[in-house]
């Protein structure tokens, strides 16, 4: 809403009683063309015959009073009153001969042109929400039975994979008694590529162990990946594309990107 | 449905001895559904060679006097409850959330002038619509953002949805009602004259020359600042 | 369309003027609902001195022979898809899925070394073998339950199956490749243990002499207790 209008009287404003016919309640409208509907209510005519004269000065008197009472308008209301203020004095001064702009006669009709839509989306709303609403009028089935999915697994191997499983198998558990598991590392690139691609994806914290299990193919890499992974955050947060927090010894490590460093790149 | 096995004999009517049975199949498979489901997702569960057309033509006619009818909504069919009954369900409506009359009158503007833009909407209303309200309205999943319109600024274009016909009961934006005196009295016309404007309402997926499609990360982003800063609502 | 004249004529009873909006009623109430509905919340609903004993019984023949059927659960009253029509409430997914590498070692184990225990397989892997990866073997049917070997405990022994020989494309299973050919095709690099042999397997369906048939419940009990708990996958 707009600022209270400065007002020069302090005296409060109290309603006349001598003004029945005007409510001035201005939050039960919707903007100025909404009260300029109303006004063209009361006169009870046909929207297509009103007199645009008339009820500009009645939005103006409305608009006096309404600032008489010091209520507060928005600006959308001030300035339709401005912009009738003008039409009307052009509505009453003889028309100059043809220029460039649209004559007042033109202005105004506009103007009623712009209310009857208005008018006549209204009675659509009207309609539209008199219409047999679902779940108010109408209702869906209350228990649906969804459908199943049976999935029927059809697993893929092929004889390359079979023989290879096999020769590994057989190779890796007569090595095994006298040679030693090769010690797999993961590094501190691979850890800060994967933490890149992942981190593009996230706005809000999460716990760098969730990112981890994805890359614990096995149990035994756990130290390497956790302790890469760690060095890779730590060197991003200095870098101000990560923040990292824990929240008490031994607790899961929350990394969040820097929102400013993910929307640079947007 | 020993008989359904025999696929040599089409279903062109229903004296064909699986009418019956695929009609069966079909009140069974609307029933279970909660959405709506189309004729071609029902005939892809049907026997083969059913008659879909034949079969919903005869489910409608056959809960048409009962308490659940099969209707069309947003261009597919399910089962609702009869609308001449909502006095005895409505009781168990639990406090559905009133649309404020802003809301519904813009949600009515995007419905018979989509597509159409925040400025457009502001226009026919006469005064700025508070991004609250096209929010409320996006939430409900009855309008969507269509596309950015081609002009200085690409604002993004406002239309309806397939949940905003099933919510309405109407089968397509067409059904509308009121659209005819809206569009004879030239209210759907371009407020700006142009070649682009076409005067009738269109949910239809495929954007209007006049409309760029959306930014990749227009959905993960603050669409438009509230520039305004003045919403009436 | 022979239902069509049962469903529109409301049974029997129609002659009491409110017996078959009573029925619309309880219809509606029916479908709209979430949970089955009592009889006496039923009769809460419908209109004064509704006769709601006689509309359950109504409705329940009327909808007895079409695809949707009025049933008690529980003491209370819901619509449910008729029994025989469940089939129409599932769809087949076929999803490929790769076997783990456990699954596939155990499966050349098996196949090499058939007919072989679960025990044997352990011995050869070095490692316990979970109950899921044999389930999971038997689920893509490659490999079979063979019979019971001739020693205490009498443990089940596996085989492969046609299905495998299938699958992997092999004439017989011995035309898998033999230790040689796996050194030739690389499978086995580097330095090749003198002790490897590799089996020449037979998926002969004639038991060994050391194999007793299967037990007459085996293929509906389970066959082997998880006694490791430890499985590595």
């Amino acid at each position: 809403m707009a600022k209270p209008l400065p007002f020069e009287e302090a005296a409060p404003a109290e309603r006349a009683e001598s003004e029945p016919a005007l409510f001035v309640d201005v939050d039960g409208f919707e903007g100025p063309l909404d009260l300029l509907l109303e006004l063209a209510r009361r006169q009870k005519v046909d929207l297509h015959r009103i007199s645009i004269l008339a009820l500009a000065e009645q939005y103006l008197v409305f608009i006096e009073e309404a600032r008489r009472m010091r209520l507060e308008l928005a600006a959308d209301y001030l300035v339709m009153a401005a912009w009738l203020a003008y039409l009307k004095s052009r509505l009453l001064l003889p028309e100059p001969p043809k220029g460039e702009e649209p004559s007042a006669e033109e202005l105004a009709t506009a103007l009623a042109l712009r209310l009857r839509r208005l008018e006549a989306i209204r009675e659509a709303a009207k309609k539209l929400g008199e219409r047999t609403w679902l779940g108010r009028d109408i209702f869906a089935r209350g228990a649906p039975e969804p459908v199943v999915i049976r999935k029927d697994a059809r697993y893929e191997a092929s004889l390359y994979d079979l023989l290879k499983a096999y020769a590994h198998q057989r190779q890796i558990k007569l090595n095994s008694k006298v040679s030693l598991h090769k010690r797999t590392v993961w590094s501190l690139v691979d850890a800060r590529e994967a933490l890149e691609r992942l981190v593009g994806h996230l706005s809000d914290w999460v716990t760098l162990d969730t990112y981890l299990v994805e890359y614990m193919v096995e149990p035994a890499m756990r130290p390497t990946v956790l302790a890469s992974a760690l060095s890779a955050t730590l060197e991003m947060v200095r870098e101000g594309k990560l923040t990292v927090r824990q929240d008490e010894a031994f607790a899961p490590v929350w990394v969040k990107p820097v929102a400013d460093a993910a929307e640079a790149g947007a | 449905m020993e008989e359904a096995v025999d696929m040599t004999e089409t279903a062109e009517n229903s004296r064909i001895p699986d009418h019956g049975e695929a009609m069966r199949i079909a009140e069974a498979l609307l029933f279970a559904s909660a959405e709506p489901l189309g004729a071609e997702e029902l005939a892809g569960r049907l026997p083969e060679g059913a008659d879909v057309e034949k079969i919903l033509e005869d489910l409608t006619g056959l809960y048409a006097p009962r308490g659940v009818n099969l209707v069309r909504v947003a261009g597919k069919w399910a089962f609702r409850t009869a609308s001449d009954l909502s006095f005895v369900l409505a009781r168990d409506v639990v406090e559905q959330r009133k649309l404020s009359r802003a809301a519904m009158e813009t949600l009515a503007i995007i419905a018979y002038h989509q597509p159409v833009t925040r400025a457009e909407i502001e226009e026919i209303r006469g005064v700025a619509t508070s991004k609250g309200t096209l929010d409320l309205l996006l939430e409900t999943s009855w309008i969507r953002l269509r596309g950015r319109r081609k002009v200085p600024g690409r604002p993004v274009t406002y239309g309806t949805t397939p949940q905003f016909l099933e919510h309405f009961g109407l089968d397509a934006i067409e059904d509308l009602p009121g659209l005819e005196e809206l569009k004879g009295a030239g209210f759907l016309e371009g407020r700006v004259p142009s070649d682009l404007s076409v005067p009738v309402p269109s949910d239809d997926d495929a954007l209007r020359p006049d409309e760029d499609p959306l930014d990749h990360d227009d959905l993960f982003q603050p669409l438009e600042m509230d520039q305004s800063g003045t919403g009436e609502e």
